[in-house]
């Protein structure tokens, strides 16, 4: 079986600087697979590069068989990728829902209307303040609209950047529970975080980032129990 | 590091000409560029003429004349920029120029102290020559300063009486943009035709940048005059015509010389017809002593058509001629015939083109004729020719 | 549930009432972020400020350093009423960080501190035209100063580098650094920990102990629970704007309202 | 009270002009937060585009029906341009600084009178007037010719064509802003744009949009200001611009409303300062002036214009 | 810079063979400099005699010298040298001198058959040279390893340069052929731009950063004698004045936006300010007001009434911002020249003459020293426009003054937060209010002070010297320069003033190609010709390179 994602020898340069220096790995359907690394590692640009917001200077991104390389970003979203990016950056003078609307931007079919309702089942604060502009949102609020509005796009493979970032305990449960979720409905998932914790107990499959490079795989459970890890990761010693 | 080189170089371009002859320079300063530029070509071409002729004729013997035309935009500071460049050319002793008389209130101080003669064939303001207060204490201002037209203290009356008097109408809104030449029409116009018993029942001003006069003109409106009396130049007239008769203001437009072009006539469209204008002197294609001019500037085949001062410029070129004829004669450069060339002018007196050509104390023409045209069948037509008294 | 370790300071919080907010109110058309919220900070006392998303925490902050102005309420500091203008406030003494970093990118580490300096220094127009012996020495005290500051958070090292290129953490630091170069009495941090990885924030808080000891009061928001329960002498937690419970770290973590509407569930290994 | 309803009249008819200039602004300035500076020249462009398409199949010929097609020649030259613009001197700036694309708009705008001024008149294969000076616009009949008198107030033809115009214009545009995906698309680009590309939002066909709908109004605007004012000139489009531009923010930059209404404000009160300011400050030449006046106490007292939205900048 | 390069293994295998590729190319267009380069022999200053080089051919010359000193260079590979870009710079622009060159013998006399041998040699040496260029080795400058002089030498290299200024800037202006005008041009950018492009201009600025009290000396006595290389001549002295008007007014508005960042769109109104000052308060017989005060109280009175204005204008900062105010300068600028175009008594009270302006102002006269005459120093006559130009020096050096004390001091430190993240100075302490005000103030006081001189320059002020494009020429100037510098000013003013001076052939086009060269240089080098190392930062984020560099600069100065 191929992966549904495949990214080989991936190399991404800002400038001069080489943010991403050569990394591969791969998602298969139905996993949720999760990127770690110190700030800095090059996760988000690895994320940004797959969604065609920034060009590879070397290596190949495969999306179902799909060479992705030299696809327009726009173009990617059509195919069922969604990227619900870091910073949350949703659109500030939009209401809530235009912004939800928004994320189904690029369907065409009828079924809209109750992926709405989906998403205001999952984040009722969102149906409660539908009208409202969502930047005057608080930081948590504006991380579950990012993730309702991915979602919206109905997406094979929902990558997140750091959607706990920010959060209360409560908050970044309820968003790792949805992550599960997801998973079970049937999307696939890459997923970034820093708490890494939560990341690996959730994760198929793990890779650990170190300046630009892959330093570990493994599975979730291998990375969570691994000597490395726990110190680098999970501030114990 | 090549002066050698530099030298052999200027004289090679300038050996190859025929003679010794010394070259001294007329300078014209008018708007070549922008809306007045129909006025503006008319002038420039018609002093190359006149300079052409009297090269070939040899009218000034060991001298060649030549035509240093500056552009004004019909600016005041651009004017001004293009005489402090004249002045500074040492070959030039003279200019024609300017068109607009708030360009010539620039010019005159840098010509005056570089002491090189001007003679203009347009400006019509009065204070040019005689002073701010022209119509209490005339006083001349600058010596240097000569012009072959009439003023508009003579302009500004004529017109008022051809519309009391002539045309019968007793009630006029005046409109003028502010420049020296509208505002002093304006007011010479104004002063006689209340002066005669008629009633301005309006006084508006407007901006010459602007395009559209509804406001205005609404204003003017509820005040019921026959006649709208313009001050100012065809650019704004032509327009200011075509709107008011649109909005509804069915009276004729009068001006003075500003408006005295084909110009108007096209930017007012159809509806121009009636309108009036003044200008000075009676028209060029009636005088007997225009014939040659006429047929001379169609010979030399320029491009634009001498226009409204065409005949003024070459008389004023020609003036200047006559001046140097005297001053160049026994002047080793030309910068040194500067002064003598001034002095020469008040003697200078010929038959021009245009009429008898001749200066008095304030260096005002002597000649008092003017016109009204009115506009009939999509041309200026003269109406009346007359001397005013 | 227990995240709190045993106190490693012996330290002693002083009598003196360096803030006081008072019914602080912040409305936005229909929506009341701030609810008539009070609060109290003592000198050499660091504070946590709680609550969910949304529930105001930035707001309020921004109620105190008179980014907004509230609705209602007074903001007291060392018993002076402090008028909404953050000019007043950062003069009054009490500086801020952002929950976003809010560096000046292109200029360096020093630059930055000396601009934190502005509010303490006064050679104005014609004086740095003239370039008096005033001048020198105040432009050489600002250099002397921010160079201490950089030093004091760890960042000697880092004095040349342009702000846009320092690695995340030394970001934060030099926020706090800048902060701290206004000479404040309080000291109000938002997340200072977002986006940093375990170690970091360890260190982080070794920075916090040592800036209190030095005699500041700090409000410290934050949503890391080990964080704040190890760092502050007392935690607030804000509940849709308004207050809900005010106590020593023991006393907040094991409040069922804080756990029902913040902390969550008993499921420990989430809260990293 | 007649007075105060033809300046009110007149104060519409310029306002229309300038609110169909103004969306153009508005549109671009809402997507790329770019002050199209250029914008008044494709206004200029609409008009030369018309008279130019008037020149070559009709000339002499004033019949209503030759009117679609001057507004199709003026849409056509006025897109173009702003299209080709868009592509060749905005698009390779996009994340650049405010100011360097300001500083293209300026010199855009500048370059755009100057090749009409230099060129038009000597274009080849067609004998086109020099437009160094005012160029005669057409008069076509209807929309032209003698006024309406209702009561004692006039209504010109051409004030009812342009005011006829905004409102066909501004329903036309409500539906596509509000009521089409392209529209909320725009809004989205203009927000964050990589994120709306996140989205499957084809942020240079958007903005490409943006400066076409502009344009085609600012066109359409410029065919009304010809049979207005009778003549055209390259330089038409600076002051209008302007004031158009003024408008716009008066109005609350970005929101096509806002357009509307800050022209319609910005004309009526210059018709009404012609007429109504008593005293030497008062009357034609100091119109402007009072309109400028009017825009710096607007923006004072309420920086986001009329009707735009307040720009949020939570610390 | 690698995109420009040739591929890696091509360079490997024949980088060898570049240095004397460019010693070759070198000595081939210093040769074709003894050649004939067109039959004709009227035009460009005769450029048909063999071994007797003219303009054109000695400019050539120069790029072969500089071509085998690079050639030589870079057989020795200095650390802190690139030769190799200089080349490559050099080599292509060379191209493209020759290429201008002998489109211009074709042009002028008719036919591409009148180019001779010489032209066609120093082609081939140009494409010697840039073939040299692209197949060496790509060096990263190391400014670490820029060479210690001692001092005195430095200030040697100083001296020297400014010679070489003061010489280039009297043979440039000494030049009134267009096309000669433009090959030097094109030839001055090359030779320029390829020295630069070693990194020898960022070691130049290193030892002018070095030794900044002899920098400044040196050049302003360049400036100085400046006048007396003219030989009375006034012609290039009225431009110069132009310019130094100019350039001190942008360098005002340099404050406003180079350092406080904020935009302004009606600036010319400050200058107006102090021009209408200076007329009205002048004995010009169309002056309007009474009173005549000598003209130091004027200068003062223009200043403080512009900065006044500045006041006014910058007041709305408090509550608009960006954009917003770059809209209402725009309409406070509108309003300035439409009230002085309406100020003539019909529609308010008399003060300005309405569209007419005030002509015939007089010229200054200090204590005796009249303006308007001629004065002869050391037997050189100098004219009006020298006695003004001294005058303007003065008042250019006065705003140099001001505006690198105010920038490197507390407040510009203020404004470069403002700048960076306004609310976020304001929360530090900043007065962001004020700090916008001052940067107002001064700005328009500086411009005022300027105006007033400038009604005296010009001897007549009228509305239409005072309309948006004037401001938009002011913005250019600053940004076509480099914003927030002062040399990147004076450059971006001197372009934009003496060129359409020059060019007069293309004087009709001249404002076409203003509007282009604004698109162009937006386009590709946005952050102007002399840019700021902080502000070439702001318009290129991702730069890594160019920050590694202002790092690298502030060791330098820090150690
Ligand atoms: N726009 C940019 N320009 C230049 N360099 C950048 C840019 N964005 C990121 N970088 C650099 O690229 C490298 C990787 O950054 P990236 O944002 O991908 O890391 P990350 O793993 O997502 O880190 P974090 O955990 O902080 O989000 C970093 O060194 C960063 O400084
Ligand atoms: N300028 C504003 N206009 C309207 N509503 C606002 C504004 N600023 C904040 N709010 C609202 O006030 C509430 C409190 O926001 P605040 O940012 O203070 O939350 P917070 O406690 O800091 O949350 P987080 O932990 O996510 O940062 C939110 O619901 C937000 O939407
Ligand atoms: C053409 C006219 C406007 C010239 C006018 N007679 C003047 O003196 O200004
Ligand atoms: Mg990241
Ligand atoms: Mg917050």
């Amino acid at each position: 079986m191929s992966a549904m994602l495949e990214v080989r020898d991936l190399e991404v340069s800002y400038g001069k600087i080489k943010a991403v220096k050569g990394i591969s790995f791969s998602v298969d359907e139905g996993e949720v697979v999760t990127l770690i690394g110190t700030n800095g590692a090059g996760k988000t640009t690895t994320l940004r590069t797959i969604s065609g917001l920034l060009r590879p200077s070397a290596g190949s991104i495969t999306f179902q068989g799909q060479d992705l390389t030299k696809v327009e970003a726009h173009d990617i979203v059509q195919l069922g990728l969604a990227h619900s990016p870091e910073g949350r950056r949703i659109f500030p003078r939009l209401t809530v829902e235009e912004n939800l609307l928004l994320g189904a931007f690029s369907r065409k079919d009828k079924d809209i209307d109750s992926d709405l309702q989906a998403a205001f089942e999952l984040f009722p604060i969102l149906e409660e303040r539908r009208a409202q502009p969502a930047g005057t949102f608080s930081g948590g609020e504006q991380q579950m609209l990012a993730m309702g509005r991915a979602m919206m796009s109905r997406p094979k493979l929902l990558m997140l950047d750091e959607p706990s970032m920010g959060l209360s305990p409560l908050m970044m449960k309820r968003i790792m529970t949805t992550v599960t979720t997801l998973q079970q409905q049937g999307t696939t998932i890459l997923l970034v975080e820093q708490n890494a914790q939560a990341a690996l107990k959730r994760a198929t499959k793990g890779y650990v980032l170190e300046v630009g490079k892959i330093v570990l795989t493994g599975s979730g459970e291998e990375l969570l129990t691994s000597e490395d890890v726990r110190k680098a990761y999970l501030g114990e010693d | 590091g090549c002066g050698t080189r530099g030298e052999s170089d200027s004289e090679s371009t300038g050996g190859s000409g025929s003679s010794e002859n010394k070259v001294a320079k007329i300078g014209v300063i008018a708007p070549l560029s922008g809306d007045l530029a129909a006025l503006g070509k008319g002038i420039s071409n018609s002093v190359d003429l006149a300079i052409k002729q009297a090269n070939e004729a040899g009218t000034i013997p060991g001298w060649t004349l030549e035509l240093a035309a500056e552009d004004d935009e019909a600016k005041p500071d651009v004017g001004k920029n293009a005489a402090t460049k004249l002045a500074s050319d040492a070959d030039v002793v003279g200019v024609v120029g300017t068109l607009n008389s708030s360009v010539a209130q620039s010019v005159q101080p840098v010509l005056a102290s570089a002491n090189i003669v001007m003679v203009s064939p347009a400006n019509t303001n009065p204070s040019l020559t005689q002073g701010a207060d022209f119509a209490t204490a005339p006083k001349r201002t600058y010596p240097n300063y000569f012009r072959t037209c009439t003023t508009d203290s003579v302009q500004g009356p004529f017109a008022a009486r051809y519309l009391f008097e002539t045309a019968g109408i007793k009630e006029v809104a005046t409109v003028h943009d502010k420049k020296t030449y509208g505002q002093g029409l304006v007011d010479a116009f104004a002063a006689e035709f209340t002066k005669l018993g008629g009633k301005v029942v309006a006084a508006e001003t407007i901006n010459p940048d602007d395009d559209k006069y509804d406001a205005v003109i609404s204003k003017i409106k509820p005040s019921n005059p026959k006649t709208v009396y313009y001050g100012g130049e065809y650019p704004q007239a032509g327009p200011f015509s075509q709107q008011m008769k649109a909005a509804g203001l069915n009276v004729p437009l009068m001006g003075g010389d500003g408006i005295y072009s084909g110009e108007f006539i096209k930017l007012a469209g159809d509806t121009a017809e009636g309108d009036l204008a003044t200008s000075v002197g009676a028209p060029t294609d009636t005088l007997e002593s225009a014939k040659d001019f006429i047929a001379a500037y169609e010979a030399a085949g320029y491009a634009e058509p001498y226009e409204a001062y065409g005949a003024y410029a070459f008389d004023a070129a020609n003036a200047i001629i006559q001046a140097l004829k005297v001053s160049l004669a026994s002047a080793d450069s030309a910068e040194a015939s500067r002064q003598a060339t001034i002095d020469a002018m008040s003697d200078v007196s010929f038959d021009g083109v245009t009429g008898a050509v001749a200066f008095d104390e304030f260096g005002d023409t002597t000649s008092r004729v003017l016109t009204v045209y009115g506009v009939k069948g999509g041309k200026w037509e003269a109406v009346n020719t007359a001397e005013f008294k | 549930m227990t995240v709190t370790e045993p106190q490693s300071t012996g330290h002693q919080v002083g009598e003196k009432v360096v803030l006081e907010a008072n019914g602080v109110t912040m409305r936005f058309g229909g929506l009341t972020a701030v609810d008539d919220v009070s609060m109290k900070v003592h000198e050499g006392e660091i504070v946590g400020l709680i609550g969910p998303n949304g529930a105001g925490k930035t707001t309020f902050f921004n109620c105190l350093t008179g980014m907004y102005i509230p609705t209602e309420g007074r903001v007291e500091l060392n018993g002076q009423t402090l008028p909404p203008k953050p000019l007043k406030v950062v003069k009054a003494g009490m500086a801020r960080t952002f929950q976003n970093i809010r560096l000046f990118a292109n200029m360096t580490a020093l630059e930055n501190v000396m601009v934190g300096r502005y509010c303490r220094t006064s050679s104005m127009a014609l004086t740095s035209i003239l370039r008096g012996p005033k001048f020198r020495r105040e432009e050489e005290a600002t250099r002397v100063r921010a160079q201490e500051l950089l030093d004091y958070v760890g960042l000697a090292r880092s004095t040349e580098l342009l702000a846009r290129n320092m690695p995340y953490g030394d970001q934060r630091r030099l926020e706090i650094a800048r902060a701290l170069a206004t000479d404040p009495q309080l000291l109000l941090l938002d997340e200072p920990t977002a986006g940093m990885n375990p170690k970091e924030t360890e260190e982080t808080m070794h920075l916090i102990r040592k800036i209190r000891d030095s005699g500041l009061a700090v409000v410290v928001i934050e949503h890391d629970m080990r964080f704040i329960f190890n760092l502050c002498d007392r935690v607030l937690c804000l509940v849709r704007g308004a207050l809900l419970v005010e106590g020593t770290p023991g006393e907040v973590q094991s409040d069922h309202r804080v756990i029902e509407a913040y902390i969550g569930g008993d499921d420990e290994e989430e809260s990293a | 009270m007649d007075q105060f309803a033809q300046q009110l009249v007149n104060g519409l008819t310029l306002g229309s002009l300038y609110a169909l200039i103004a969306v153009g602004y508005t549109v671009v300035y809402g997507i790329v937060q770019l002050i199209n500076f250029a914008h008044g020249e494709i206004f200029m462009i609409g008009a030369f585009g018309a008279l130019s398409t008037w020149l070559i199949f009709f000339e002499g010929e004033t019949a209503l029906w030759t009117l679609p097609f001057m507004i199709a020649g003026a849409i056509a030259a006025s897109v173009t341009t702003a299209v080709l613009m868009e592509r060749v001197a905005y698009r390779p700036l996009r994340g650049a600084p405010r100011l360097a694309p300001l500083i293209t708009a300026i010199g855009i705008s500048v370059f755009l009178q100057e090749f009409i001024r230099l060129f038009y008149g000597r274009m080849p294969f067609v004998d086109f007037p020099d437009a160094k000076q005012r160029v005669p616009f057409p008069q076509i009949d209807v929309v032209t010719g003698p006024a309406f008198e209702v009561g004692n107030v006039t209504i010109q033809r051409s004030a009812l064509f342009t005011i006829g115009c905004l409102i066909m214009c501004a329903a036309g545009l409500w539906f596509f802003v509000n009521r089409t995906k392209t529209g909320r698309g725009m809004q989205a680009v203009s927000q964050d744009p990589d994120t709306a590309r996140l989205m499957g939002i084809n942020v240079n066909r958007i903005i490409v949009v943006a400066f076409a709908v502009g344009a085609t109004l600012a066109a359409v605007a410029g065919v009304a200001q010809g049979l207005q004012v009778t003549n055209i000139n390259f330089r038409m489009g600076f002051l209008a611009g302007l004031k158009a531009f003024t408008a716009a923010v008066l109005g609350g930059i970005g929101n096509v409303w806002g357009a509307v209404v800050g022209g319609l404000t910005l004309g009526i009160v210059e018709a009404m300062a012609v007429q109504f300011i008593p005293g030497t400050f008062g009357g034609s030449p100091w119109k402007d002036v009072w309109a400028f006046v009017l825009l710096i106490l607007v923006l004072v007292f309420r920086p986001q214009g009329i009707l735009g939205a307040k720009v949020v900048d939570r610390a | 810079m690698s995109k420009y390069s040739l591929p890696d293994s091509v360079r490997t295998a024949h980088g060898a063979k570049a240095p004397w590729l460019a010693i070759a190319g070198g000595a081939l267009i210093i040769l074709s400099g003894l050649l004939s380069w067109s039959y004709d022999d009227r035009i460009l200053g005769d450029l048909s005699i063999r071994f007797y080089p003219a303009g054109i051919q000695i400019y050539a010359m120069l790029f072969g010298v500089i071509a085998v000193v690079l050639g030589a260079l870079l057989l020795r590979r200095p650390a802190w040298l690139s030769p190799a870009r200089g080349l490559r710079f050099l080599g292509v622009t060379a191209f493209v001198f020759v290429v201008w060159v002998a489109a211009a013998i074709s042009y002028q006399s008719g036919g591409l058959i009148n180019v001779n041998e010489g032209a066609y040699v120093a082609l081939a040496g140009a494409v010697l040279t840039a073939a040299a260029g692209f197949l060496s080795p790509e060096v990263d400058v190391d400014v670490m390893a820029w060479p210690r002089l001692s001092s005195t030498v430095e200030i040697l290299i100083i001296v020297v340069l400014m010679a070489v200024l003061l010489f280039t800037l009297a043979y440039t202006l000494e030049i009134d052929d267009g096309v000669i005008f433009a090959s030097f041009l094109v030839a001055l950018i090359a030779l320029v731009g390829g020295l630069l492009a070693t990194g020898f201009g960022a070691y130049l600025g290193f030892i002018g950063a070095n030794n900044r009290r002899p920098l400044l000396l040196a050049a302003f006595l360049v400036a100085f004698l400046f006048p007396f290389t003219q030989d009375g001549s006034d012609a290039n002295m009225s431009i110069a004045t132009q310019i130094l008007i100019f350039a001190a007014t942008a360098l005002g508005l340099n404050i406003v936006v180079g350092l406080a960042g904020l935009l302004d769109l009606g600036y010319i109104a400050f200058l107006g300010t102090g021009a209408y000052v200076g007329a009205m308060l002048s004995t010009s017989a169309f002056a309007t007001v009474d009173i005549k005060p000598p003209f130091v109280v004027v200068m003062l009175i223009g200043a403080a009434t512009a900065a006044v204005f500045g006041l006014i204008i910058g007041s709305p900062t408090l509550r608009v911002s960006g954009d917003y105010l770059a809209i209402v300068t725009l309409g406070f600028g509108e309003i300035f020249r439409l009230a002085m175009f309406n100020l003539d008594g019909n529609n308010g009270p008399s003060l300005t003459n309405g569209p007419n302006g005030i002509p015939g102002i007089p010229d200054l006269n200090f204590f005796g020293f009249d303006f308007g005459e001629v004065h002869t120093v050391a037997g050189i006559p100098l004219g009006r426009f020298s006695n003004y130009y001294f005058l303007l020096l003065l008042l250019l050096m006065f705003v140099m003054l001001v505006f690198t004390r105010l920038n490197d001091s507390r407040i510009g430190r203020g404004w470069v937060a403002i700048r960076e993240d306004e609310r976020a100075a304001e929360a530090m302490g900043v007065n962001t209010f004020g700090l916008k005000l001052l940067a107002f103030a001064v700005g328009a006081a500086l411009a005022g002070l300027a105006g007033t001189i400038k009604a005296h320059v010009d001897t007549s002020v009228t509305p239409d010297q005072y309309i948006f494009l004037e401001s938009a020429f002011l913005l250019s100037a600053v940004v076509l320069g480099g914003m927030g510098t002062v040399l990147g000013v004076l450059v971006g003013a001197t372009i934009l003033k003496l060129l359409p001076e020059k060019l007069r052939e293309v004087n009709e086009y001249r404002l076409l190609m203003f509007g282009l060269l604004l698109v162009v240089m937006m386009r590709f080098r946005p952050e102007g010709l002399i840019a700021s190392k902080r502000r070439q930062l702001e318009f290129h984020e991702e730069d890594e390179e160019l920050s590694e560099l202002l790092q690298a600069e502030h060791l330098q100065e820090a150690k």
